[in-house]
């Protein structure tokens, strides 16, 4: 095994469309990394913004959340409430000095099981650039 | 006793058996037999009715529970813990087999000595009837040493009683048990209506008599009411105190009421100390 | 300039109405360059009220953070209004209460303080040290206090709260009757204190904020004195589930800063009490303004200012920018 | 069975091979052993198939013998085979949302090929799932029952022909129309594209029908007041409006409207106000029901308090002494399980474009108004004869016509990027019609691009300039009249010929502007009492452009007709028939399920800011009082019936007081804190 | 016990010849002073008449681990400190150092608490005497005074270019030798004596206590509370920043498999303090907070432990935002109407 830095990423995926997206990227077996972990939400307008934040505490090194395309939420507008709230919420990480690339967001479409890997590969190399979380963990080795 | 050197520590205890006293659900209250799984804390414990232990699960936390089994029960201790929060939510998932952890024995105890000779009138409501379950063994242990006893027992429905089986036992030895349920049920042969209404309706004597009484703030407020209305006088009744506590060993803070901790100068208190109390029945 | 007599007397008139239950100003303070807030029950104690620019807590605070007290069976609420006095940052706060329905216009009385800035008590103390001032006033662009029988005259700027110097509403937003005649704009805001902290590195701007949350006490004062965390049970208190440790180190303390920041944008109206009561001057503020500055420039949002709007983070605009998005 | 509502979770893991799909990638043995030691465990096992009757007969016996409470099933997506387990689990008596899928074949085997990674993926993915699990709650299935009858708002073609079909299915139906005649812009028309087919003959069938049939209660001038239920249970109040006129008593001879004082001086807005009418009016010939109806803002008597010096002229000549003039809105209160939407569109606004001098020239007409022209119920007989005097006598006959394609269509400038569908082809028609009825003239067409897509419509479109209509491709910047002097009603046109880039003026005696379809003015109404979403163009949002095209995100609710979008008559029947079968599926079937998974509110935690109800697409929240130790306070309160689940209103609450049910705050947290960790 | 001195610059010396010791001592933390471990001498300041954190946090650490585990495990590794390390507490404020002295009683009664009690033991307190006290101070009304020896091991003074040390216990003496200190004469305790009187005279507030204990039951539903508690922000820091002031929380936290069982600080002006699962909260308004804390300062704690449990330092009236001043309190319920406590 390499001793490359192989970051844990926890991802938030909708019902409808990225999670069918990701389904669609299984089913047509395009590989892609292991390192993202993914928790089914309905829509990506459930996804609280304090996720991110308890994802980071915990460890992670990054974060995606992916929905539906603009337009095409199955609830009409939650991608549009996501939107807004990821916009803002990845403003203020970065401002604390959460690097930029952590926080990924993504329209994934459930046609798109090809756009699904490449976000992955994108989202994992970002976060690999900005290495290892270790900022909000928590430091339970410590005590 | 307590490991003296540092009162945080609990003692692991195993859960021996363990079982619901009312229908599973919310605001359930489950009962627990546990033993300590260092067989050797024995030779040192000792608990008198009345005294309480912090309850937990380790990765949860502890809360504060009454002993309510008496110590003439041996061999094990009892509780009967409602599902509230976070900790008793999480103690209501053990079962037989499991480990919880027991901090104690932790603050006073009825002066059951000081009681000796006496009639015992024990009024309870709900999970109230937690702390009053050791007073009764006791005085059934020792009832050459008291008078008559007497208990009335009162939840909202015949469902929610707790330790229904062991009433009938009472009244097979003799004990006047006299229960109640708020509203009418079917089928139902004894008392309908509040606990306040059920003591005046018994109306014990207040003659060489002591009244212990437990149960929501409210019924506390009204039974005591209507113990004065029977003759009773502010010392010859007892009740025990609930205030949200933590560490159990009078440090935290929280349990005060007035200059007194609770935790430790408490839960028992006559109702002649807690009448200059201000702070005690907020 | 405020005639005192006439705002007390005002006050007095306005708490002595049947249908009003508790008037919310400013009254001097025991020491410092602080007044101290007045809950007035008793048309009495209206004589207490003062207005000059030590006046700088925000009385909105006090609508919502009133405790209900349990009402014993077969009585009735109190229901009566609470009136309260407000400069132009405090009055915003109003405009967004009202916007999130904290509760209806009409249990309000809103008696505005067109106001000229207020006192900075850090800025006051570098200049003065640990001091009581016999008084101070605004005379033109000038602040003037007097202390030990010796006036001094400062500039605005060096003892004037920053968020003063950028004040853009100094007139109440909100209000029922102006206590005085309104008073002209002055200030601008350009955000360059945001744009200045920008240029860090990600890396600095850790180093920078990790040394700032580690002192954090989590005394919970700046949440407690936002006019806009109001919540019955706040996020941070909750034990199930637990989103924040009550544990202080630097993991939850800044779990709870970008919280509350993340909680307040599109809500925080930059009367920068939270940053003042800070017992260990964490620069609260420089997330806020963060905030303030993107919510503006994404989404042309300003809370605080129009009781018609919709709460930021609940509606959206199908244009909203996406950049960052895959 | 309620045995298995203990606190204590037992939990059974099951691990599908799914053939080798699985197994051949992930160590399942090692992945069970794994889950066997998670907290809460108690089976943890193996299989080929597990959504093989013998793979789910295992899980079965489980629940049985073992008492599980919880059951987590690794294998494929659960968007594939949730249902399946859950009924498995109900079929063993336990409460189908204590399931957990972990997705180790989309998610982990078909797409991780190394065998170590896979597994610990796999692994990660079921300790996750565990940690969910421990947390979940059971949740009760509901299904409502569907009152049978169907509300259809607007009776233009579309909610003429949705009414028709529910009614003939033998369920009641409520049509709702505004104006006092159904027919909608349909019944304006005079011809209609590529056809031409009569209007009214093809229509005034279907207005009868309506009005005649025994299931459709039809309530013209009447107007949708209120609205409350859910799917299968909505209560409406509608207000019919007093027509003043007894609807028993008037038997439509029109006596009334001959002798009525203002008779031929109130502009008529079914001619688009190109005709005129009395205060008391039948909207045109045709109408249905053929009722009269007192125009109060017109009227003497009812604006002025007073009609002439005997009092009202309609009074007096009405023999059946159907005028009256106390009569006042009536309410009417109905229950109706489905609700059809066909309001229809108005057309585009030509004052939001003044540089076309619409108005203040009587021969510029838009294409609605010259429908009513050539149309023989029209105000000139059909007659295209304009600049007649008030007593409809003099005029002319246009020598020039010019015809403009995409006025308010396609252009950003007035906000409508859209086209609009239908215009094109009027325009074609209607220079059609011109050649018909005036040989001689000459007649040009400005248009960006011609779009005859439909069925009939190219054919119909050469058709047209053969017959000699000039289409000049340009987009006018500007028409004004040409002089000032009496008697020349020339207009120019100043265009750019976008294929020469020439810029050109054209003259003309008549100019049709092609304008097209807007949503109506009054749209928010519809909006406010549904709480239906716009799309960006301003229509009704359908609940899915391709595969729900009738449906809104309100259950129970559907669009017909324009109102959706622009579309011509034939799309326009078929939307309604799609939309008359949608609604006849809830009512056929009787009982319509409601979400399980839906959001509830923990009262003492809400500080009633509402951010959720402006959040809920589906209008499913509201604030209603609460009783906090004797204090009234306001808290969101979730009507399950709406509600479906999707959780925007739970990321919105800052105190998280509002939580969809299965995926709520603590349950997802538990999911972060084991998937978070770095390996 | 002797007397010592050494020049001022040569502070950093002194700090830096303490490595038998954990030494703590004031140091800035951005804008604020906070009683840190000395990494860099040179960042000492003794410019500051107060930390703005008191130095209890040294004897009760805002977190601390009272035990550790692993879940699934039932061993519990206890982090009791060990009572024969040496800690030293260089220029602890004579305040501060009492207010040790009435926490003590809280943590030593009854069941004795070992976390606290062993830091106690292993440190040693070398005060620092206040020359300019501020403007909150009133230390002489509650026992102490600027250059107070109470619960100190030693005790400095700043005399312009030395440091005057006088050491009060065998503990100070140990730091003396440890820190190689120069003897001191007459001069210097005169010059100290002096000044202590003169800092004395500086103290600008005061208050008689006498009766105060007594009388605060019988306000208990006095509506003068009001007064204060209506505009009392329930935030904690009058209680967070007080040295005496000792609540705590005790909560559980797992990360992944390992835990500790840890406790924090609490105050009893937070809402949560005291809430029931139920929702009841016997102390449901600011007011019931607001009364609690003076009164558990004022009258519940002397009625157990004989002692106010304030030192007169004026944080909590520093550092209150909304100018909640102690002083004013205890002076309005001087002045307010008592009646007998109320019986139920
Ligand atoms: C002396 C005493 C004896 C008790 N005996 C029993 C008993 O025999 N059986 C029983 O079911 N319950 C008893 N209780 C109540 C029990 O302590 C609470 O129900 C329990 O603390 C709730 O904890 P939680 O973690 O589930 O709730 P959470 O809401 O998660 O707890 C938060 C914290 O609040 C405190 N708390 C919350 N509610 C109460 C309360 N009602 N009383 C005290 N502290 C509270 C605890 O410190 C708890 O750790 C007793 C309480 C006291 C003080
Ligand atoms: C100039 C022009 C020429 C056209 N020519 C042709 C053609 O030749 N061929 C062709 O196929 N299509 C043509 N069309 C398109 C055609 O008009 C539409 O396709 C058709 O009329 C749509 O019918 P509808 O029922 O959806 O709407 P509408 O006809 O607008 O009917 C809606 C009805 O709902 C009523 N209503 C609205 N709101 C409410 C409410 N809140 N409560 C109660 N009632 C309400 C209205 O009063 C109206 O009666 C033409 C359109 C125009 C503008
Ligand atoms: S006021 Fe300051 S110390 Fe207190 S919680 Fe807020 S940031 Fe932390
Ligand atoms: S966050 Fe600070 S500045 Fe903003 S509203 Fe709250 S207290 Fe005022
Ligand atoms: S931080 Fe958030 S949850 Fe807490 S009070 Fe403020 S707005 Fe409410
Ligand atoms: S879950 Fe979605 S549909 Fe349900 S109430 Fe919340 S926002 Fe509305
Ligand atoms: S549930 Fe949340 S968002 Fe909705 S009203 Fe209550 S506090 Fe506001
Ligand atoms: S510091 Fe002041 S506002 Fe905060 S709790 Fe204490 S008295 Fe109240």
């Amino acid at each position: 095994m390499s001793e490359e830095f192989e970051p844990n990423i926890v991802a938030f995926l909708c019902n409808w469309c990225s999670y069918a997206g990701a389904d669609l990227a299984g089913t047509s077996r395009t590989q892609y990394l292991p390192n993202i972990k993914i928790i089914r939400v309905m829509c990506s307008g459930r996804v609280n913004p304090l996720f991110l934040l308890n994802a980071l505490q915990q460890g992670a090194d990054g974060v995606l959340i992916s929905g539906c395309h603009p337009g095409d939420c199955h609830y009409l507008e939650g991608n549009f409430y996501a939107r807004r709230r990821f916009m803002l919420m990845h403003k203020l990480l970065e401002h604390v000095g959460v690097d930029p690339g952590r926080v990924n967001m993504s329209w994934v479409s459930a046609s798109e099981g090809v756009k699904f890997k490449d976000v992955i590969e994108e989202v994992v190399t970002s976060v690999k650039e900005a290495g290892p979380m270790d900022q909000f963990r928590r430091r339970q080795l410590n005590w | 006793m307590m490991d003296e050197s540092n009162p945080y520590l609990p003692y692991i205890v195993k859960v021996e058996d363990a079982w619901y006293e009312t229908p599973v659900g919310d605001r359930a209250v489950k009962t627990f037999k546990v033993t300590f799984e260092d067989e050797k804390v024995w030779d040192t414990w000792s608990h008198r009715p009345g005294n309480c232990a912090m309850v937990g699960r380790l990765g949860i936390g502890e809360s504060m529970f009454c002993i309510s089994s008496s110590p003439t029960e041996e061999g094990y201790l009892r509780f009967s813990i409602m599902q509230a929060g976070k900790v008793t939510s999480a103690i209501h998932e053990v079962d037989a087999g499991d480990t919880l952890t027991v901090r104690g024995p932790l603050g006073n105890s009825f002066p059951m000595e000081e009681w000796e000779g006496k009639n015992i009138v024990s009024i309870g409501g709900g999970i109230g009837q937690a702390p009053l379950r050791p007073v009764i063994n006791y005085v059934r242990a020792n009832k050459d040493k008291y008078g008559d006893l007497k208990v009335l027992y009162g939840a909202r429905t015949s469902d929610l009683h707790c330790f229904k089986t062991e009433f009938d036992e009472y009244s097979g030895e003799g004990t006047a048990c006299h229960l109640a349920i708020d509203v009418e049920e079917e089928g139902w042969p004894h008392f309908v209506g509040f606990v306040p209404d059920l003591l005046m309706e018994v109306a014990p004597s207040p003659e060489n008599t002591i009244a212990v009484t437990c149960g929501p703030p409210i019924l506390i407020k009204f039974v005591t009411q209507n113990l004065e209305k029977l003759g009773f006088t502010p010392d010859q009744i007892y009740t025990t105190l609930e205030e949200r506590m933590k560490c159990g060993i009078g440090k935290c803070g929280r349990c005060n009421v007035g200059s007194m901790y609770v935790c430790k100068d408490g839960p028992v208190f006559s109702y002649e100390t807690l009448k200059k109390i201000p702070e005690a029945f907020a | 300039m405020v005639d005192l007599k006439e705002l007390q007397d005002k006050a007095k008139e306005v708490i002595s109405r049947d249908d009003v239950r508790r008037l919310i100003g400013w009254q001097r303070g025991t020491y410092g360059f602080e007044s101290a807030p007045i809950v007035v029950t008793d048309a009495s104690d209206a004589d207490k009220l003062i207005f000059d620019p030590t006046c700088v807590q925000n009385p909105a605070s006090f609508i919502t953070l009133e405790e209900k007290r349990p009402v014993p069976r077969g009585q009735e609420p109190d229901t009566r209004k609470v009136a309260v006095m407000v400069k132009g940052c405090d009055s915003r706060a109003i405009v967004q209460q009202l916007v999130e329905k904290a509760y209806p216009r009409e249990n309000v009385i809103v008696m505005g303080m067109p106001c000229r800035g207020v006192i900075d008590r850090r800025k006051a103390a570098a200049l003065f040290g640990d001091v009581t001032p016999d008084e101070v006033k605004l005379d033109g662009d000038k602040v003037v206090v007097s202390l030990n029988s010796e006036t001094k005259e400062l500039a605005r700027g060096d003892i004037l709260a920053d968020k003063c110097m950028r004040c853009r509403y100094p007139n109440p937003l909100v209000s029922d009757e102006l206590m005085t005649e309104e008073v002209e704009k002055w200030g601008a805001d350009e955000f360059a204190d945001v744009d200045e902290f920008e240029k860090m590195s990600p890396a600095d701007k850790w180093k920078f904020w990790e040394e700032q949350f580690s002192k954090c006490i989590r005394c919970y004062s700046c949440r407690n004195v936002c006019p806009m965390c109001y919540c019955v049970e706040c996020v941070v208190a909750k034990l199930k589930p637990q989103w924040t440790r009550r544990s202080t180190d630097i993991s939850e303390n800044a779990a709870y800063h970008v919280q509350r920041a993340w909680h307040l944008s599109g809500r925080c109206i930059e009367c920068m009490e939270c940053q003042r009561v800070c017992p260990v001057d964490i620069p609260i503020m420089t997330l806020n303004r963060k905030m303030t500055r993107d919510v503006k420039e994404m989404f042309d949002y300003e809370p605080g200012v129009d009781v018609e709007a919709e709460p930021l983070l609940a509606c959206y605009n199908p244009q909203d920018p996406e950049d960052y998005i895959m | 069975m309620e045995e298995n509502l203990n606190y204590k979770p037992k939990i059974g893991v099951y691990v599908c091979h799914c053939g080798i799909n699985i197994g051949s990638v992930v160590d399942v043995p090692a992945v069970v052993e794994f889950a066997s030691k998670l907290p809460g465990v108690a089976v943890s096992r193996e299989y080929t198939y597990m959504c093989s009757d013998p793979g789910q007969n295992l899980i079965k016996e489980d629940i049985k013998n073992e008492n599980l409470n919880r059951v987590i099933v690794a294998s494929c997506s659960p968007r594939m085979h949730e249902p399946t387990f859950r009924k498995t689990l109900k079929e063993a008596g336990l409460n189908p949302y204590f399931l957990e899928m972990a997705n180790i074949r989309e998610q982990v085997s078909w797409v991780h090929p190394d065998r170590d990674e896979a597994t610990a993926k796999a692994s990660k993915l079921i300790e996750a799932a565990v940690a969910k699990a421990l947390l979940l709650e059971a949740l009760e299935e509901k299904e409502v029952d569907v009152i049978p009858s169907c509300l259809v708002i607007g009776a233009g073609i579309a909610g003429i022909q949705a009414s028709l079909d529910i009614a003939d299915a033998g369920f009641k139906v409520y049509l709702v129309e505004k104006t006092p005649s159904v027919g909608g812009h349909m019944a304006q028309l005079d011809k209609t594209f590529p056809t031409l087919d009569c209007s009214a003959c093809i229509l005034t069938p279907k207005m009868v029908d309506v009005a005649n049939h025994p299931n459709i209660e039809l309530m013209t001038y009447s107007q949708l007041e209120e609205i409350s239920g859910y799917v299968g249970n909505f209560k409406a109040k509608i207000r019919k409006k007093a027509r003043y006129v007894d609807f028993h008593k008037c038997t439509g001879c029109g006596v009334c409207a001959e002798n009525c004082r203002l008779a031929g001086r109130v502009p008529n807005e079914f001619d688009e106000l190109i005709g005129m009418r009395g205060a008391i009016y039948l909207p045109f010939p045709q109408a249905v029901p053929a009722k009269y109806t007192i125009d109060p803002k017109r009227c003497l008597q009812l604006s002025k308090g007073k009609c002439g010096k005997e009092g009202p002229a309609c009074v007096a000549v009405c023999g059946p002494g159907a005028v009256n003039f106390e009569q006042e809105d009536e309410m009417v209160e109905i229950e109706i399980g489905t609700v059809i939407v066909a309001s229809g569109y108005d057309v585009f606004p030509m004052e939001k474009k003044p540089e076309y001098g619409w108005k203040e020239n009587e021969n510029v007409l838009t294409g609605l108004e010259f429908e009513r022209l050539v149309s023989a119920s029209g105000p000139t007989g059909g007659k295209p004869i304009l600049g007649r005097d008030k007593k409809g006598e003099g005029g002319y006959e246009p020598k020039k016509v010019a015809f403009i394609h995409c006025v308010g269509s396609r252009d950003k400038s007035v906000g409508n990027e859209y086209c609009s569908r239908v215009c094109c082809m009027y325009l074609a028609k209607q220079a059609h019609l011109i050649r018909d009825k005036l040989p001689d003239a000459e007649i040009n067409v400005f248009y960006m691009d011609v779009r005859a897509f439909g069925k009939g419509f190219e054919e119909f479109y050469d058709r047209v300039r053969r017959e000699g209509v000039r289409y000049v491709r340009g987009n006018p910047s500007e028409i004004y009249k040409k002089s000032g002097e009496e008697g020349d009603h020339t207009m120019v046109i100043k265009v750019e010929d976008t294929l020469t880039s020439t810029p050109l003026e054209y003259e003309a005696d008549l100019v049709v502007l092609g304008v097209g379809l807007e949503p109506r003015k009054d749209i928010r109404e519809i909006i406010d009492l549904f709480k239906l979403s716009q799309s960006t163009d301003g229509f009704f949002l359908e609940a899915h452009p391709k595969l729900r095209p009738v449906d809104t995100a309100s259950d129970g609710v559907f669009l017909a007709g324009c109102c959706q979008g622009p579309k011509d008559i034939p799309d326009t029947v078929a939307q309604a028939k799609g939309a008359a079968s949608s609604a006849l599926i809830l009512m056929a079937y009787g009982k319509v399920k409601v979400e399980a998974q839906v959001s509830v509110v923990s009262p003492d935690e809400c500080r009633g800011c509402g951010f959720c109800v402006e959040v809920c697409p589906f209008g499913a929240i509201e604030l209603v009082d609460e009783n906090r130790m004797g204090n009234i306070v306001k808290v969101a309160f979730v009507n399950e019936a709406l509600c479906k689940g999707c959780g925007s209103c739970a990321a919105a609450c800052l105190s998280g007081a509002i939580q969809p049910r299965s995926f709520k705050d603590e349950q997802i947290l538990p999911q972060i804190a084991v998937l978070g960790v770095r390996p | 016990m002797g007397d010592y001195k050494f020049a001022k610059d040569k502070l950093a010396e002194v700090l830096s010849s303490l490595g038998d010791y954990q030494v703590f001592a004031p140091t800035p933390a951005g804008d604020v002073v906070r009683f840190l471990e000395v990494k860099d001498p040179a960042a000492v300041t003794l410019e500051s008449a107060n930390s703005t954190v008191p130095p209890k946090e040294l004897m009760f650490p805002e977190t601390e681990t009272l035990f550790k585990y692993r879940l699934g495990d039932t061993g519990l590794d206890p982090s009791v400190p060990d009572a024969s390390a040496r800690r030293l507490v260089f220029g602890i404020r004579p305040c501060d150092a009492m207010a040790y002295t009435i926490v003590d009683n809280l943590f030593s009664w009854d069941f004795t608490d070992p976390y606290y009690l062993n830091r106690r033991e292993n440190t040693t307190l070398v005060g620092f005497a206040c020359g300019d006290p501020c403007a909150n101070c009133f230390c002489p009304s509650m026992g102490g005074a600027p250059a107070s020896e109470k619960g100190l091991d030693a005790l400095m003074f700043d005399l312009g270019d030395t440091f005057y040390v006088k050491t009060l216990t065998d503990k100070g003496d140990a730091f003396a030798k440890a820190a190689g200190l120069d003897a001191a004469g007459d001069a210097e305790s005169k010059a100290a004596e002096k000044q202590a009187e003169e800092a004395l005279g500086k103290v600008k507030r005061s208050i008689d206590t006498a009766g105060i204990p007594e009388k605060l039951p019988s306000l208990y539903d006095h509506p003068f509370w009001e007064q204060f508690s209506d505009r009392c922000l329930s935030c904690g820091i009058c209680t967070f920043l007080c040295p005496t002031c000792h609540c705590f929380d005790i909560q559980d936290e797992a990360e992944a498999f390992n835990a500790r069982r840890a406790r924090m600080w609490d105050t009893c002006m937070f809402a949560e303090y005291t809430v029931h699962t139920s929702g009841h909260n016997p102390r449901p308004t600011r007011k019931e907070r607001t009364r609690n804390r003076i009164s558990h300062k004022y009258s519940y704690f002397p009625e157990k432990f004989d002692v106010i449990a304030c030192v007169g330092c004026g944080r909590c009236i520093n550092n209150c935002p909304v100018n909640i001043d102690l002083l004013d309190i205890l002076e309005k319920s001087k002045q307010a109407e008592g009646k007998e406590a109320k019986t139920a």
